[in-house]
């Protein structure tokens, strides 16, 4: 555990305040980090959010409930099924409706797909962050390319899919589809996934810039309210896809990875972990995918009782939880979400005091992320 | 004009040339390879697979706007440029390509050379201080600082060489290679030690950190627009080109060619090589961290430089005179 | 036409040199790297290696000040507008303005929202507009050729082109908050030893 | 919810449980609110969320706490719209910190003893607390 004290780091000397952020070219959208240095070490940090801050949660309010679900694709626009599937979770909770088993099975299925689409913008970001030219992430796009073709030809869109809807999924998946997606995840992908290994993982100078750099202990994190794959790089295999199953988890195999090391190395290790296993999840599902209804029967205009529901998924990021309260009314009477990253981006100020400034800057890729999420 | 014959025009205009043409060709050629090795294409429609895209970028910065921050010291923001523009465009003048083709033959070119390369830290300094901004400064400062620290392994990488050819003429250092083995053979040592060091000192990947994108904006040369950042460019890939050239002549035999007649045709093949293996690194590598640099440059290449000095002469002592 | 300008025409000097800068402007557009929302990923993936921005010389730069054209990727917010606004003001002449996806044009789902913007152009004039939600990286290649066109066809030289008026740097609530926040808000505990 | 913080939750008299809802649910007067949360984070549960909910007079201010990785309550505190104080939670869970600007921020609830009680989400000359209802999306100051 690394102790700082902030009056040795900058003994005699004057900080310097730089602003990491808005408008700056890191690939991490508008995060906006206001950080103290004293000659290269950060001493003090600090967070400024909002900047992407567009009401969704007061916005929802106006719109009836199945309208709000094209305010849950824009939220985390990085992992967007993610963010569907919770908020229909919850209202499905909230109204007791039951998902047909296929429906869950394709839910799965393209979730996880979200899972790696979002792991390679992570990757994108930290592989920028520590130097590259974006040949690292230029490389990791091809299968981000290739999976939201898949997703075009389900959905019609590349980003902003619309796709589930309460009791089930828009549109059954077109023959033959499922054939190519598991063709191409267990080809294909995995020898891209070689490669990216080799220039992340392989790297003697990533190794170097990442190997012993933000370690923290368990109780650290589990007290500073991180939580998904920053957590799980330090041994607590905290992950609700196990803990609390939904859709079809608790029916397919996986493993939930995880490395005691708890250092940067370690969280991108895990990651890249976790794209193998979403890639073999996504196999499975489509090996034993069942036949049957894509979705119930919902009474067009959504009245829910009265009462609230809060619903936790594991997004990419982590906890991902949706709490709505209805008043009986076609509207939410509120729409809150729960976003893993303003947990874990709020937890900076306790992380990067006494490490290098490009230290910081690799911690920060470890969180991954998404300020569509955080401000919302 | 009377000291100042055809000739010298001449040369002084051959010298631009060289100039302009290798920041263009430079920038085109990297842009082409860094996009061909990231599976693109790099540019590919203007011009015949793209070679007009220079030119239009060149005529696109001339006709900027010279934007001058309110803050920043006018003076030295206008003049900076110029410390670190005409070190690197000076050295060029002592490029030898044959014995008798050169625009300079000086007796000390090695020399020379490197004390226009000293200047340059202060440049950086002077461009990172005058903008009044953060990220320029702190740029600037890892400039210098690196451009300092990395001097030292290099010149002392050279001495070596310099001390088994006793020469420090450009000529004479490639001369010497021509019947012997070249100096990457004799002195393997030194030449790891000065392409590091050449690689530390032109601000290429894995050493770039004074213009990391993802912390410092573009570095030192943030605040500048249209032509000023046109110029600080130019002074980097003509750095480039003059480093390329150093290891080519000092430890790849220069003009020299085995079993082939000599020729600048040589001379000029191993620089594009190197210039673009620099490419290739950039293409690959991330960057080092600040410290893990000055780390290395004064704890392993400093020591390292020194022992093969060491080495190099007590073997000049007992070789023969063929071998050293 | 005469080689030296008249009144009423300008010389073969000034159009040819006008041509010139109408090729080498148009040929060379470098977008500044400011990424806002979603729209922001589509314009990362437009330079990655399946579409490949670099193709038409567009080639992302980090300053402001060595990029001649600002996309806006999404929404602005209220807290953004005066960010955005200083990029836009950092850029030098001549400069272009690309509104990206829906957000950009009008404030797009977010338009009743009290904290977005209706739209770029309520900040500054807007050359193209994209629209999608977010537009496909082909979309926005679209866009930057009709800029492209737009740039080549549009005289620099004469009286054609409008005064634009850009409000001052930061309004003035805004004192100095971005680039020099206010150190209190960065105190430490251990700061205060001394009392 | 276990039996054992089922019994903390009792050894708050003006504590009520509220098993009817999807989630059990412990609604909790201003007074003794910290010191419930306190004691629940004794026994081992964890902050989720804290968020809030208007109620035109009154505002619910929610925790979310998990007593364990899969199971979930949350507790309700109402504070009056007039004087919408309540305490902080940072003491007894750090992660909290960000999560109450935010609702300060939003919703206009102040949390005393918070560390940093400032906006973070909207610009710091930003007027009114736009997820209260009386904030309607047609009097934002455009």
């Amino acid at each position: 555990m690394v102790t700082f004290n902030r009056a040795d780091a900058c003994a005699g000397t004057e900080t310097v305040l730089l602003n990491i952020g808005p408008q700056h070219p890191s690939t991490h959208g508008v995060t906006h980090i206001l950080v103290e240095l004293s000659g290269e070490t950060v001493v003090a940090a600090k967070p400024i959010l909002g900047y992407l801050h567009r009401g969704i949660e007061k916005l929802a309010e106006y719109r009836t409930w199945q309208q709000d679900l094209v305010y849950t694709d824009r939220l985390d626009y990085v992992s967007q099924i993610g963010n569907e599937w919770a908020y229909c979770r919850a209202v499905e909770r909230l109204t007791a409706i039951e998902v047909p088993e296929r429906a869950e099975w394709i839910r799965t299925l393209f979730c996880e797909l979200n899972r790696i689409t979002s792991h390679i913008m992570w990757y994108a970001g930290v592989t920028m962050d520590i130097g590259t030219m974006g040949t690292p992430f230029i490389y990791a796009f091809k299968a981000r390319e290739r999976i939201y073709d898949f997703f075009e030809a389900v959905t019609g869109a590349r980003m902003m899919y619309n796709y589930f809807r309460f009791g089930g999924v828009r549109c059954d998946v077109a023959p033959g589809l499922l054939e190519d997606i598991h063709d191409y995840l267990g080809g294909e992908f995995l020898e891209l996934m070689d490669d990216l290994d080799a220039l992340l993982l392989g790297n003697e100078i990533v190794q170097s810039r990442m190997k012993g750099i933000g370690a923290f202990t368990t109780a650290q994190l589990v007290e500073w309210g991180i939580t998904g794959p920053f957590l799980r790089a330090s041994g607590l295999a905290q992950d609700l896809r196990k803990d609390a199953p939904y859709g079809a988890y608790d029916k397919v195999e996986f493993a939930v990875p995880t490395s005691t090391v708890s250092d940067s190395f370690a969280r991108c290790e895990v990651r890249m972990a976790e794209m193998r296993e979403a890639a073999s999840i996504c196999r499975q599902v489509i090996e034993r995918m069942p036949e049957g209804d894509i979705s119930v029967k919902v009474p067009r205009l959504l009245k829910p009782e009265a009462g609230e529901v809060y619903v936790r998924t594991e997004s990419p990021r982590g906890e991902l939880g949706i709490y709505l309260v209805s008043d009986g009314g076609p509207k939410p009477y509120r729409f809150r979400v729960r976003s893993p990253i303003f947990y874990n981006i709020s937890a900076l100020p306790k992380m990067l005091p006494g490490w290098k400034l490009q230290d910081a800057l690799v911690i920060f890729g470890g969180i991954d992320t998404s300020m569509g999420e955080i401000d919302r | 004009m009377s000291g100042l014959g055809w000739n010298t025009v001449l040369w002084l205009a051959g010298l631009f040339a060289l100039m302009a043409l290798t920041a263009l060709i430079g920038v085109y050629w990297e842009r082409k390879v860094i996009g061909h090795f990231q599976a693109r294409r790099g540019p590919l429609h203007h011009g015949w697979h793209g070679l007009l895209q220079l030119p239009a970028d060149m005529v696109k910065m001339i006709s900027k706007e010279d934007v001058v921050p309110t803050k920043a010291d006018r003076m030295l923001f206008q003049v900076a440029p110029m410390f670190v523009a005409v070190p690197a465009f000076t050295s060029l003048a002592a490029m030898t390509f044959m014995p008798g083709v050169a625009f300079v033959d000086m007796r000390h070119g090695l020399f020379f050379v490197f004390a226009m390369q000293t200047v340059m830290p202060v440049g950086f300094a002077l461009i990172g201080w005058s903008c009044d901004n953060k990220y320029t400064l702190l740029g600037g400062l890892r400039a210098a600082a690196q451009l300092i620290s990395y001097e030292i392994p290099m010149l002392l990488a050279a001495m070596g060489v310099v001390m088994s050819v006793g020469s420090m003429r450009l000529t004479d250092i490639a001369q010497a290679q021509a019947s012997g083995p070249w100096f990457i053979v004799r002195q393997p040592i030194g030449f790891v030690i000065f392409s590091l060091a050449v690689l530390a000192e032109i601000n290429r990947t894995p050493f770039d950190m004074p213009e990391a994108e993802s912390e410092l904006v573009a570095g030192y040369h943030t605040e500048y627009s249209g032509m000023k950042f046109g110029l600080v460019q130019l002074a980097e890939y003509t750095a480039l080109l003059m480093g390329s050239y150093l290891i080519a002549t000092l430890f790849l035999g220069g003009w020299n060619m085995p079993l082939l007649p000599a020729s600048p045709v040589w001379l000029f093949l191993k620089t594009v090589l190197l210039m673009t293996s620099t490419m290739w690194f950039r293409a690959t590598f991330p960057r080092l961290r600040v410290d893990t640099l000055m780390e290395m440059s004064w704890k392993i290449l400093i020591p390292v430089a020194l022992a093969n000095i060491m080495l190099v002469a007590s073997l000049m002592l007992v070789l023969p005179k063929r071998w050293f | 036409m005469g080689v030296v300008d008249t009144a009423e025409t300008p010389g073969f000097i000034t159009t040819t040199l006008d041509k010139l800068l109408r090729w080498g402007r148009s040929r060379s557009m470098w977008p500044c790297q400011a990424g806002l929302a979603c729209c922001s990923l589509e314009m990362m993936t437009a330079g990655s290696a399946r579409y490949d921005f670099d193709r038409f010389g567009i080639m992302f730069r980090s300053s402001p000040r060595q990029s001649d054209v600002l996309i806006v990727p999404g929404p602005i917010t209220r807290k953004m507008e005066p960010v955005y606004t200083r990029v836009y003001n950092q850029m030098a002449e001549p400069r272009w303005v690309i509104a990206m996806g829906s957000c950009a044009i009008s404030g797009g789902a977010f338009a009743d929202s009290y904290n977005v913007l209706r739209g770029a152009d309520t900040i500054f004039p807007v050359d193209v507009y994209v629209p999608g939600c977010p537009p496909r990286p082909e979309a926005l290649f679209y866009g930057c050729l009709r800029l492209q066109e737009k740039i080549a066809s549009t005289s620099f030289i004469g009286s054609d082109r409008e005064a634009i008026y850009v409000p001052p740097d930061l309004p003035p609530e805004w004192p100095e908050a971005i680039t020099d926040p206010p150190k209190t808000c960065l105190e430490p505990e251990g700061e205060d030893d001394d009392s | 919810m276990t039996p054992e913080l089922a019994a903390i939750v009792g050894s708050f008299p003006d504590a009520e449980l509220d098993s009817s809802g999807l989630d059990p649910l412990v609604r909790v007067p201003r007074d003794s609110y910290r010191a419930l949360v306190a004691a629940l984070a004794g026994a081992g549960c964890r902050l989720s969320d804290v968020t809030a909910v208007d109620h035109m007079a009154s505002i619910e201010v929610v925790v979310q706490l998990l007593a364990s990785a899969s199971e979930q309550f949350s507790v309700h505190c109402m504070v009056h719209e007039d004087d919408p104080r309540i305490d902080t939670l940072v003491p007894v869970f750090p992660s909290a910190e960000y999560a109450e600007r935010e609702v300060f921020d939003l919703f206009g609830v102040d949390f005393l003893g918070h560390p940093d009680p400032s906006r973070v989400l909207l610009p710091d000359h930003f007027l009114g607390h736009p997820l209260r209802k009386e904030f309607g999306l047609e009097v934002a100051p455009w």
